[in-house]
């Protein structure tokens, strides 16, 4: 059963050198309100998860440009200028991940799976070093899990078990992420009693959510 | 040419490869056109890997939702019977198989259906997003691009030589000067682009093209 | 998009010796219209995919009746005498999977995954003759996928692009089978017309569904 | 004691292992009945592997619904706070150490943590349904079950001979006469049933156990 707790407290609980996943594409489904609540403590030398690193200025882009991430597992970096210039002068760690894989390898490490034999890349860079597997002429490569020890998300509602809601297509990288951390803090836009959102319609049951922050909070 | 036509013309040749009920899913920019060129009596239905099945127009100026957005972050609509989804089934989905077609841009493309789309080592990095895996899942691979760079020299090679996005993997290719399909034995080409002949092409193509009895015309 | 079809226009799809998945926990879920369309065909020797058997007279149970299986990859068969006695006079071939393990061989199938590493099993005969990983300590061993030809799902209701919404638990094995076959047929108990369902609301998207069957017709 | 008697007496005993907010997951049959014993300060929410987190009690007679069941098949209801989901995520759950405890009948288990409960060859062949999924993912493995059979023998054993459900994964063993921990030195007796004595436990067991100097009590 989660805690309500505030974004200060949130952030608090982070550690230098941490592994943490942020969730969203392009600043939709990202929780902005924590991202900010993480840029005002001295946490430094963070390792990111995340699909993008959004914009220098909005999104997980505003942990890149507060210079706390050291290294990153990502899609696409794009969007953020600042990611691209710490990049190219070697201040920024970066293992680029195929945007569905990144996926799959969040969801095995939340699922209990050892690793999973994926399609994609196969024959690129991406390859370089994985074990393989052939099966009727096609050719697959070993993906292994990606774990942190924190995943901050952002849903629109939640209940006080935690049940979440999302708002259209902001949920993206929410439901994986909220089972691959040892520790789960959802930034949410309101907080519901128990019982009032509908079991059909919950999209990411309470048991993957430690930490409930309302937004401003 | 003027540019915008060019574009028009490459997108309306893409759409015309696409079929009555067919899912498709359009990369950033060139291929964003082909959704304009759907004739009104046939439904297509769009998906964006970032987590909608019946994406549809730009909304009217005010109406935009921060949680409607394509994989390029513009501003999306729902279309009448449209699916959220999160990025696991998005991908699922795409990897799968399910997705019809796929038009992606490209840096290069290849004459063993190879495409480099995600970087240029030391200029410019933006990462490879859903790109690989919409090219080792969607059923056809279709590369939206110009024939040659600004240099004038073929985007369409014997063999990429940037990083590849996906190996062996396009079905089609589609220029401001041709269209083009990968097949076993290698590239055919199918259809010029109007004001130009075979002979054009050719000559500006590094890659081998077979070339078939009868070559169209598209415009 | 999907065609709506009667539930013999379904059934006449089979072939002999066609692989099948049906959906259903216990006849939850279970399509159990088509079955009796398919019951009432001369197909024989299919190959069976699903959680368990059900009941000897009821859900998927009633294709076992009909002697209408031959192989069956199944979690459970406790519930059904007939295939009780069927598998012990070894007129049932019967591979066993873990029920969890089912549904991430089918969803692989459906993902375009080559295999998944899987804890479950470690140690027992469902680990026998296959390859293993070791991470930490931890051992996995590799899952193959499971496809068929023709799946045989059970919804609610669906709208006219094949978008589908389930009745409470009755969702079980229905969205990973909804994309394991080269053909879905689903049996509904109503349609709707497009743009009826809320997006938010669709468990499965319509890209999965080939064929909707309304229950009776 | 009667067997209704016993039955409540462990399941009591597993409830106890519990905490506030815990999550649990409960096989057919004798463990079913873990969930008539949590106090009623306390809140455990129960999932079943079919698709619900928040299982409630059995419903009053007339108001089943077919499709909310338990593994075994038997009427459910949803607490307030319940969600539904697929069996592809609910085995997810499992596997990925989100659930705290599950609590399983067994045929046999042994010394060095194993559990097996799906089959006796040549006789019973139920199947596996959900067991070695649950056996490997949760983070409290429970073992609820009879001491002996019914010809005295002890189902605790060194080396179980019935084909495996799970290998060295069970955290407790709790039965009519005993609460056992499992650890790596081995099967730590922590509890004897009223109406035991340790010496009637270790008689009874065929797998060695390790007695500390203080054993406790349970009734």
């Amino acid at each position: 059963m989660p805690q309500i707790i505030t974004g200060k407290q949130a952030a608090m609980m982070l550690r230098d050198n941490d592994r943490i996943m942020v969730s969203g594409f392009l600043v939709s489904g990202c929780p902005e309100y924590l991202m900010e609540c993480i840029v005002a403590t001295d946490v430094k030398n963070l390792h990111l998860v995340g699909i993008s690193t959004d914009y220098d200025d909005r999104g997980v882009g505003k942990l890149i440009t507060a210079e706390k991430v050291k290294s990153l597992q990502v899609s696409h970096i794009g969007t953020n200028k600042t990611t691209q210039a710490l990049y190219k002068s070697g201040k920024l760690d970066i293992e680029f991940v195929p945007q569905g894989i990144l996926m799959e390898r969040i969801r095995a490490a939340g699922a209990g799976l050892g690793g999973i034999f994926s399609p994609v890349g196969v024959g690129t860079d991406v390859a370089e070093g994985k074990e393989t597997l052939e099966e009727n002429g096609r050719k697959f490569i070993l993906e292994r899990p990606i774990r942190a020890r924190v995943s901050f998300i952002k849903a629109k509602t939640a209940d006080k078990l935690g049940n979440l809601v999302y708002s259209k297509m902001s949920r993206n990288s929410n439901p994986v992420m909220a089972m691959g951390s040892e520790i789960t803090i959802v930034e949410v836009d309101e907080i519901v009693e128990t019982g009032e959102i509908d079991p059909e319609k919950v999209v990411t049951p309470g048991i993957f959510v430690d930490y409930i922050v309302r937004k401003g909070e | 040419m003027e540019k915008q036509n060019k574009r028009d013309m490459i997108c309306r040749r893409i759409a015309s490869e696409l079929k009555d009920g067919d899912y498709c899913n359009l990369g950033i920019g060139l291929p964003t056109g082909v959704a304009d060129h759907i004739p009104s009596d046939m439904r297509v239905y769009f998906q964006s890997e970032n987590g909608i099945l019946g994406a549809g127009p730009r909304p009217e100026s005010g109406m935009e939702d921060p949680d409607l957005i394509n994989a390029g972050g513009g501003p999306i609509t729902a279309i009448p019977g449209a699916s959220y989804f999160d990025s696991f089934w998005s991908f699922s989905m795409i990897r799968g198989g399910h997705v019809d077609m796929t038009v992606l841009g490209a840096l290069q493309v290849d004459q063993e259906g190879s495409i480099a789309n995600w970087m240029i080592p030391g200029k410019l990095v933006p990462g490879i997003g859903g790109a690989m895996d919409l090219v080792s899942g969607a059923r056809q691979v279709v590369a939206a691009m110009e024939h040659t760079d600004k240099y004038g020299k073929s985007k369409i090679l014997k063999k990429c030589n940037l990083p590849l996005t996906g190996h062996r993997v396009l079905t089609m290719i589609v220029t401001d000067m041709a269209a083009i399909k990968v097949t076993d034995e290698g590239l055919v080409l199918v259809d010029v682009a109007e004001g130009f002949t075979v002979e054009d092409v050719i000559k500006a193509t590094d890659a081998d093209l077979i070339i078939p009895d009868t070559v169209g015309l598209f415009n």
